[in-house]
């Protein structure tokens, strides 16, 4: 259980630098440990205690591979989720670049007074 | 900017090949041994990011093209799409496995898991494709605050 | 013939850029944008009255993902497809001096199929991946013109989008860690067996402050002004009209009513979120200069509106009055569908108009019947339904809530709806008053008339606004709206359909 | 167990100093720290796909952000937001832990599956019939590429999506030849 509170509270942080942060690229990065936060939280959920990869090797019997696997359903959600997340970082980082040629700063209160 | 120190032109150059080899590798060998379509084409697009910026873009321009990159980022995203209408021709079903249903391969061998390689190798181009036009555009946009 | 309403966007979307890399200008991106749109909506009008489920890949539904095809999600594939069939026909003329054409159909078509996918599936993670998909291209629209204050828009569209997305990431986490399945059916019938029922409350919290956000529920509402109104014009009529009602209150009335059983302090916040809502945005738009920042305010309120119907319906069916609840969520439905049509006719009239003047400022525009009488009266249509004036069709759907929450005896919400709606009649009065009616403003060097293209689509959406009236009359509601509010309202309907139990 | 428990504490470690370094670069790189610290523990999870997607997805995060930062007079932006903005969210944070903290109790207990918990979930489905129903020994690729290979198409979109307005975002071309823009 206390495994699962330090998930959160890296969901937590990621949280405190969205909002709080100035900088673009801190509220970017600040998303990107969220996502982490939140792909933790699902591999956990899914792991059995000493269990091993879902992966069947050559000579294993399925009943004795099925006992021992670890749930396979929340690492495909997480392939899924960190691709996402990839594509979401691209998108940002494409826009912080372009509000840097407009507005020549980072900081979001300066962007804000100058967007008036 | 005309890329960097000779050693990193060398060394990229020698250790390219073996990036792309492992990036299919863990592509193709998706279904079999950990990896799959996603990482394999993220390590193939990392590899070209190397290259360019081992030797700076208007080399790897005139090589690869940003244009040709965004074609097969169409192209295998459209291929991956048709396997799931093929599917639904075939298979009954959209995106079903209709090769497996048809003729399963041998269990652990390459071509075992029916259209699964396929579809694989069409996502790892897309993703390869894809990155590398992302960061194309990355870099070609800075350059222009520069000069 | 199902997966057809996600396949062909999808492979339109991945075929537009790639053709646009050959042929960089042409007519013949928005051509087959609205022949792709004309074709779903025929197909979504032909496949509105039947039930069913469909096997992605053969699989049965526990194991594999499946599409729902009930009262409710064809209703809302119809106003998907018929808003997107209008507002493809308006962006024919109105994207012609833009080049980049390619991609933006491109990202509009993976917008639409991201609406599709988001309304036909079973399964929660699946509604998270297709969420994503509608939910970046629209950041990338509203981006589309790269001016200084539409990229800034764009971007806090963008953050507070990835923030509500991880919220919901976190809530499906939850879900699956406490019931272990993704169908929305198998986690409904684990959930009713479920003793202990506190993991299901954290992840309807978390739902409720995703879905809020993608809603833009009131405290979460701070981007969509700025997005609606920096958005090209076609854009930011899908982005109101229909994108944040499907993404946002069909999604979470998906989950909380067929999915985890209606929890039981969901309803109540959600009424109060959405009475929050609809007075808070109705106030703001009250000040507003600029013509589609009022118009986007107005959608929070209207939103608001539609919150409140579904949430009454929740909190009545937990009071255990059937017949009222069914009565309130049907006004909240049928405002969802009403909203779409005026809301999209009046970001496509402000299209035209900003077109004409070359400004949105409302006070330096006036007398628009004097320079293009159809475009005038369709806004007035627009403007008059969206009021609630009674022959058009939004007074039918307040007064169904109206009602409900008077017979339902939560005078209080049925107060804040009336007065909310005097508030909404007041802003409106004074768009009529000012942009309508006045002397007709000159402004040199514009083009002074409205083009053919541009006018025939607010056509078709005031007659819709007129025609919709009728849904109100009985024979036509049974046949329309109650399957809808009746598929939310009995659970053990959904899961009979999904999983043959 | 405690293995698991260590590389996450690392990684909250690295994200503090991420969101609290001065300078942007640095924090960038503490970012990496805590991609590459959950790798590593995806790997003591049993999770060998996800580390090897998670190293590299983090590598082409690190380029792409420290490529969009570089040489922008670089700026170190000091300080949080204004200060209502920081109380308010402290706010936040206290009720949001106080609504979570009386729910700890019902936290599954680390280790056991949903899949014991529950008559025939789904995921036993998969990993007894994965293999000859799907034909692919790794399970998760089963799952990505067949029972739910619908899932991986929207994956395939979002990036597609994600990509093409990146593009439509960064091109040179002038993209509005009427008056007015």
């Amino acid at each position: 259980m206390f495994t699962y509170l330090l998930a959160f509270i890296l969901f937590a942080v990621g949280l405190y630098s969205v909002i709080n942060k100035r900088n673009l690229i801190k509220i970017i990065m600040g998303i990107i440990i969220m996502e982490h936060a939140v792909n933790a939280f699902l591999i956990l959920i899914g792991y059995r205690l000493s269990g091993e990869a879902p992966i069947i090797e050559e000579g294993a019997t399925v009943t004795e591979f099925v006992a021992a696997a670890v749930d396979p359903l929340p690492q495909a959600l997480v392939i899924t989720s960190i691709v996402i997340g990839l594509g979401v970082v691209a998108l940002m980082v494409s826009l912080a670049v372009r509000i840097y040629q407009h507005y020549e700063t980072f900081d979001i209160t300066e962007i804000r007074k100058l967007r008036g | 900017m005309n890329g960097m120190s000779r050693i990193v032109k060398t060394v990229s150059r020698w250790v390219a090949p073996f990036i792309i080899a492992f990036g299919i590798y863990i592509a193709l060998t998706g279904h079999l041994t950990p990896g799959g379509g996603f990482p394999g084409g993220v390590i193939i697009a990392g590899c070209f990011i190397l290259l360019t910026l081992a030797y700076g873009k208007d080399r790897v321009k005139k090589i690869i093209g940003v244009g040709s990159a965004e074609i097969v980022d169409s192209l295998a995203s459209l291929s991956f799409l048709c396997m799931g209408l093929l599917g639904y021709v075939f298979g009954g079903s959209f995106l079903s496995n209709f090769i497996q249903a048809g003729f399963p391969g041998n269990p652990f061998g390459l071509l075992s898991g029916g259209n699964m390689p396929i579809i694989n190798l069409a996502i790892g181009f897309k993703v390869g494709g894809s990155l590398f036009v992302v960061f194309a555009f990355l870099a070609l946009f800075r350059a222009i605050e520069e000069d | 013939m199902l997966p057809l309403f996600v396949a062909i966007p999808l492979g339109l979307g991945f075929l537009l850029p790639l053709l646009e890399e050959f042929r960089e200008r042409s007519k013949l991106y928005a051509g087959a944008m609205i022949l792709e749109t004309g074709f779903l909506l025929a197909l979504s009008l032909v496949k509105f009255g039947d039930k069913g489920i469909y096997r992605m890949g053969g699989w049965p539904p526990p194991i594999g993902i499946n599409y729902v095809l009930d009262g409710l999600s064809s209703l809302i594939v119809v106003v998907i497809s018929a808003i997107a069939f209008v507002t493809a026909i308006f962006s024919l003329t109105y994207m012609s001096e833009y080049r980049n054409l390619g991609k933006f159909y491109g990202l509009f078509s993976l917008m639409l199929a991201g609406m599709y996918g988001v309304a036909l599936t079973g399964d929660v993670f699946n509604m998270y991946v297709y969420l994503e998909v509608a939910a970046i291209s629209s950041y990338a629209l509203v981006g589309f013109n790269r001016g200084p204050e539409e990229i800034e828009a764009s971007f806090k569209y963008l953050v507070m989008g990835a923030v509500g997305s991880v919220f919901i990431l976190l809530g499906i986490a939850m879900l699956y860690g406490s019931v272990g399945s993704l169908n929305i059916a198998e986690i409904s019938v684990r959930v009713s067996e479920m003793a202990d029922k506190s993991f299901i409350l954290l992840s309807t919290a978390l739902f409720i402050v995703g879905f809020g956000l993608k809603a833009a529920f009131v405290p979460f509402h701070s981007w969509l002004p700025d997005a609606h109104s920096s958005a090209p014009t076609p854009i930011s009529a899908m982005l109101s009209g229909v994108l944040i009602k499907v993404l946002g209150i069909y999604a979470l009335s998906r989950l909380l009513f067929n999915g985890l059983n209606l929890p039981e302090l969901a309803p109540q916040v959600l009424t109060w979120v959405g009475a929050g809502s609809m007075f808070i945005g109705g106030m703001i738009a009250l000040g507003q200069k600029d013509l589609k920042r009022l118009l986007a305010y107005s959608s929070v309120s209207q939103m608001g509106y539609i919150t409140l119907g579904l949430g009454m319906g929740g909190v009545l069916i937990s009071q255990g009055k059937p017949a009222i609840a069914t009565l309130a969520l049907i006004g909240g439905i049928f405002h969802l569908v009403n909203h779409a049509t005026y809301k999209s006719l009046l970001f496509l009239f402000s299209g035209g108009v900003e077109k004409l003047y070359g400004t949105r400022d409302l006070s330096e525009i006036s007398g628009i019947t004097g320079l293009s009488p159809v475009s005038g009266a369709a806004g007035t249509v627009g403007t008059l339904s969206i009021s609630g004036i009674p022959p058009f069709n939004g007074f039918w759907s307040k007064l169904v809530i109206v009602i409900a929450a008077i017979w339902g005896e939560m005078y209080p919400l049925a107060g804040i709806v009336l007065f909310t709606s005097a508030i909404t009649l007041a802003y409106y009065l004074k768009v009529q008053k000012e942009l309508f009616l006045g002397e007709v403003a000159e402004r040199a060097g514009l083009p002074g008339k409205i083009s053919p293209g541009l006018y025939l689509p607010l056509v078709i959406l005031a007659i819709c606004c007129i025609g919709l009236g009728l849904l109100y009359l009985p024979e036509f509601r049974g046949v329309v709206l109650k399957p809808a509010a009746l598929a939310l309202q009995e659970g053990s309907e959904y899961t009979k359909l999904v999983l043959g139990l | 167990m405690v293995l698991i428990q260590v590389f996450l504490v690392f990684t909250i470690i690295a994200a503090l100093i991420a969101v609290e370094a001065p300078s942007t670069l640095s924090s960038i790189i503490s970012l990496g720290a805590v991609g590459f610290g959950l790798s590593i523990a995806f790997l003591w999870l049993g999770a060998p796909d996800i580390a090897i997607t998670q190293v590299v997805v983090e590598i082409i995060t690190l380029v792409i952000l420290i490529r969009a930062t570089i040489g922008k007079g670089v700026t170190d932006i000091k300080g949080n937001e204004s200060k209502p903005m920081l109380i308010g969210s402290l706010i936040l944070f206290g009720l949001g832990s106080a609504f979570f903290a009386n729910y700890l109790g019902a936290f599954p207990e680390f280790g056991k599956t949903a899949m014991d918990t529950f008559s025939e979930p789904a995921s036993q489905f998969y990993l007894k019939f994965g293999l000859d129903k799907a034909g692919g020994a790794n399970i998760v690729n089963d799952i990505l590429l067949d029972f739910r290979a619908y899932d991986t198409l929207g994956e395939a979109t979002v990036l597609f999506a994600a990509i093409l307005g990146a593009i439509t975002l960064l091109q040179k071309k002038v993209f509005f030849e009427g008056k007015g823009e």
